[in-house]
């Protein structure tokens, strides 16, 4: 039965693969003429977008609102985890870190607290932007959590949560606030670069969080009280 | 404050989403009377906005402010109405009865996060109903999918964990079938906006690329759909969730993929999915049997109203080889879909009272119970007459429509099942009604239920029925599109 | 030249996504994942994606390899069950 | 053939080995790799594709970044569950019919 099914899948995986493969080796001479290139229209707009990196304008302007979601969807897989940690009941204490970690992470947090930092304002220019120094600041936090000198997060307090939504909330207050002009996320292009900065600031702090929160609430601090 | 705050499209996405924000921050266990005001608020938003598309047709908003393909387009039609209005009154009621069944003892730790995670469930259904962009409703997909993955789990059984796992890789199989598809179509026509691609396919012959997208986004779509043989993970998932999270499911979120395979068909893939209709349709035909069948032989009561979920899905795609056809084949499947919405509510919601009065799922439980909660018994038994398709109910008008434009169509085969489907639904909802009825033995005990519990059960199972009488103007929504 | 590093590099996901599947032992399993991810970053820069080499990286191999190697711990090892996958009449190829 | 392309095809095969995994893997750690595998070959296809004139696209680049945050999301929610449920029953597969 189960070998039976294997081969099914192997069959079809086989006939998929080679369709795939045909398909995508007769677009590009097959490609019709009336297909639209968005590049060109990336780059003429955006000068209104008020950040010169094509990807970034993608992401918080022009895509905006993916980008939303998408942090929306994030929020709620740290949600999850937490129910799912409180189902298995196993708090995550705060574990007295041994010496060395607690100087090594009092030495390596200010260096990662730059680099995110420097990672986030680049953004706007180059590559970076808030989710590669979210993920630089996430490891900045669970080097403080393992160090023991961050708060438990088995039952996160009202300020940790507030930190964990902040990002999210700022740009969904900005989303909605730009509604006045006619459309959610609607940037006015003189102050489109500051107020995606302002959110890429919020969504640095919460997502760094977040993202060591999916880490801190899926590992278990074996061995401890 | 400009009229602009009030733009309906928008505030159906921000407002569930602030309170689901806002129901975190404030921490466990509460946000649930901020939940009901705000859906009452989403209720006249979806109001306001079904009324605007009556009286000057489709809406677009398009975020930004750049417009398709460039940016994101909101689209609003009278099909994307009908399924807002029935998310937000589904919505409102199971808050109300959610507040009631985690304030219970047994229920408050599973409800601990109840609060943010329905605001995002609710939130993704919107803006999925909303969108007309192939990727954004991609991240649409995956917000519904996690949340309605986190609502099942969050029992913290281990029935509940496998149910929750099983559902969360089909899903994302699904999605990612899904997601090729959309790559496929970006690849070929650099554009993911459903208006700008409609044109782009009809233009020329289908190439392969276009067939292939269609055929994996589609068949993503079916597996989130639980249609007949994708069917095997919901039973499951919706049988052993807590009964306010299984009349989510049930009612709202299995619709959505139903809802997005539809949009797709009518719309960009027109030219390309005429020929799967009547597979399709013989698909939906084998659910119908196949999903009453298991409900006549489980002996669990949320397990057979989850196995009547899947028939009922079952009829929604006996449209599909009828919709060329000339009659009201798409009226059918959408007052279909609001009717079993309503009524499956319902009954996810009594089931929940049954097994909280009777301290455990199972049908010989149940006996005794007709004299203890008529309320409920009652609710249960009216969306059953939802479910069978007695007149004057919802279920009986699509189901009558349904046949008509079977027999429009010179495709009598769809007419038995339908009908036959309807014999079904009556003996495994009357199974339910007669161990009700039994005398309970003398050991029994009941315990005592939240009278708010059977009437949010009683109101929706009401609802469910009086379609049936409000239908000319659900209709009328739908002829809007012209 | 570019074209076989191209196809090399393509090769290599390839290599590595299947090891990863396919291998009895758990652990090399989530080290072949986690080479595949760091490969992914490399072909990520070579179509000119930088954004998406760096995340990839980070998110894509870093946060996930180290949310799977501890899941290792959790799965694989505890519990008495033995470090390897057992083969057996349900086992992986 | 461009570099795109070359990673479109590449990215075929991929999704198909990662769904084939998905379906016949029977240890849940396998199987998040397999559907991690899966994503990244859409993912692929969607910029190799768009890209195969050689020409960097922004659009489906912003889309991988926001795809790749979302895999992630999900990959730690299914980890989560798989933990959860091996707690409780020590088993680290789902096959054996419901029940």
């Amino acid at each position: 039965m189960r070998g039976a099914a294997r081969l099914l899948v192997a069959t079809l995986g086989l006939a998929l693969a080679a369709a795939l493969t045909r398909a995508i080796g007769e677009l590009p001479a097959e490609r019709p003429s009336q297909a639209v290139d968005l590049r060109p229209q990336v780059v003429a707009h955006l000068d209104q977008t008020g950040v010169s990196h094509p990807v970034t304008a993608v992401l918080l302007d022009y895509r905006g609102y993916d980008t939303l979601l998408e942090v929306a969807v994030l929020a709620l897989a740290l949600i999850a985890l937490l129910v799912l940690a409180g189902a298995r009941d196993a708090r995550l204490c705060a574990p007295a870190g041994s010496p060395l970690l607690v100087s090594l992470a009092r030495g390596l947090v200010p260096v990662v607290v730059l680099t995110g930092g420097y990672l986030l304002w680049a953004g706007a220019h180059r590559p970076g932007g808030a989710f590669q120094a979210a993920a630089v600041l996430a490891a900045g936090a669970v080097l403080l959590q393992l160090a023991g000198l961050m708060p438990a997060w088995a039952s996160p307090g009202r300020w940790l949560r507030l930190g964990l939504m902040l990002g999210f909330g700022v740009f969904l207050g900005v989303a909605y606030g730009l509604l006045g002009r006619g459309a959610l996320l609607d940037y006015p292009p003189q102050w489109a670069g500051a107020l995606i900065l302002l959110i890429e600031t919020g969504l640095t702090l919460s997502l760094g969080l977040t993202l060591a929160g999916l880490f801190l609430f899926l590992t278990e601090r074996r061995g401890r009280p | 404050m400009p009229a602009a705050y009030a733009d309906p499209s928008a505030g159906l996405i921000v407002l569930p989403l602030a309170w689901a924000a806002a129901a975190f921050v404030l921490g466990p266990g509460r946000g649930g009377g901020m939940a009901v005001v705000a859906l009452m608020g989403q209720c006249a938003l979806a109001l306001g906005l079904a009324v605007g598309v009556m009286q000057t047709g489709p809406r677009v908003h398009a975020v930004g402010g750049w417009g398709a393909p460039l940016g994101i387009d909101l689209a609003a039609d009278g099909l994307t109405v009908l399924m807002l209005l029935l998310a937000q009154s589904v919505a409102l009621a199971v808050a109300v009865y959610a507040r009631g069944y985690f304030a219970d003892h047994a229920h408050r730790a599973q409800g601990l996060w109840f609060w943010p995670q329905m605001g995002f469930l609710v939130a993704a259904l919107n803006a999925l109903f909303l969108s007309a962009d192939l990727f954004n409703l991609y991240v649409t997909l995956e917000l519904l999918g996690l949340a309605a993955v986190g609502l099942v789990a969050v029992g913290g059984a281990a029935g509940q964990m496998a149910a929750a796992l099983r559902y969360l890789v089909v899903s994302l199989i699904a999605s990612g079938a899904y997601l090729m598809g959309v790559a496929l179509l970006y690849g070929a026509h650099g554009t993911v906006s459903l208006a700008t691609l409609g044109p782009l396919l009809a233009a020329g012959s289908p190439r392969l690329a276009d067939s292939l997208a269609a055929a994996l986004m589609l068949a993503g779509l079916l597996a989130k759909t639980a249609l007949f043989p994708f069917h095997a993970w919901l039973p499951p998932a919706h049988g052993r969730a807590p009964a306010p999270v299984s009349a989510l499911l049930s009612a709202l979120v299995v619709k959505a993929g139903f809802y997005l395979v539809l949009r797709l068909w009518l719309g960009p893939f027109a030219p390309l999915a005429a020929p799967a209709g009547p597979l399709l349709g013989a698909l939906g035909a084998a659910a119908v049997l196949f999903g009453s069948w298991q409900a006549l032989r489980t002996a669990h009561i949320k397990r057979l109203v989850a196995w009547s979920t899947v028939a009922q899905l079952g009829y929604l795609f006996l449209v599909f080889p009828l919709l060329d056809s000339g009659g009201q084949a798409l009226a059918a499947a959408m007052l279909q879909a609001v009717a079993h919405g309503l009524a499956k509510a319902a009954m996810f919601a009594a089931a929940g009272v049954l097994v909280l009065a009777t301290g455990r799922d199972t049908l010989d439980g149940l006996a005794g119970v007709a004299s203890r909660l008529p309320v409920t018994l009652f609710a249960f038994g009216l969306a059953g007459v939802t479910l069978m398709g007695l007149p004057p109910s919802g279920g009986f008008l699509a189901k009558w429509l349904l046949i008509d434009a079977a027999f429009r169509a010179g495709q009598w085969g769809w007419v038995p099942v339908v009908i036959g489907g309807g014999l079904l639904a009556a003996a495994y909802v009357f199974r339910v009604l007669r161990q009700a009825f039994l005398l309970a033995p003398p050991a029994a005990r009941f315990q005592p239920v939240p009278r708010r519990l059977e009437w949010t059960a009683f109101a929706l199972a009401a609802a469910s029925v009086l379609l049936g009488l409000r239908a000319g103007e659900l209709l009328a929504l739908l002829g809007a599109d012209g | 030249m570019p074209e076989l590093l191209d196809g090399l590099l393509a090769a290599a996901l390839l290599g590595s996504a299947w090891a990863s599947l396919a291998t009895r032992d758990l652990t090399r399993a989530v080290v072949m994942f986690i080479v595949f991810g760091l490969l992914m970053a490399l072909a990520w820069a070579r179509l000119q994606a930088p954004d998406i080499a760096i995340a990839e990286a980070a998110i894509g191999a870093g946060l996930t390899g180290a949310l799977l190697l501890d899941a290792l711990g959790a799965l694989g090892l505890r519990r008495g069950a033995a470090p390897r996958d057992e083969g057996g009449p349900r086992g992986e190829p | 053939m461009s570099t795109g392309l070359v990673f479109a095809h590449a990215g075929a095969v991929l999704f198909v080995l990662g769904l084939a995994g998905g379906l016949v893997l029977g240890h849940l750690l396998r199987r998040i790799l397999a559907l991690n595998v899966m994503g990244s070959g859409a993912f692929l296809v969607l910029v190799g594709l768009a890209q195969s004139d050689g020409q960097p696209d922004p659009v489906p680049q912003a889309m991988v970044l926001t795809g790749i945050v979302v895999a992630v999301a999900a990959t730690a929610l299914a980890l989560g569950l798989a933990r959860a449920f091996h707690a409780r029953t020590g088993r680290t597969r789902l096959d054996g019919g419901e029940e």
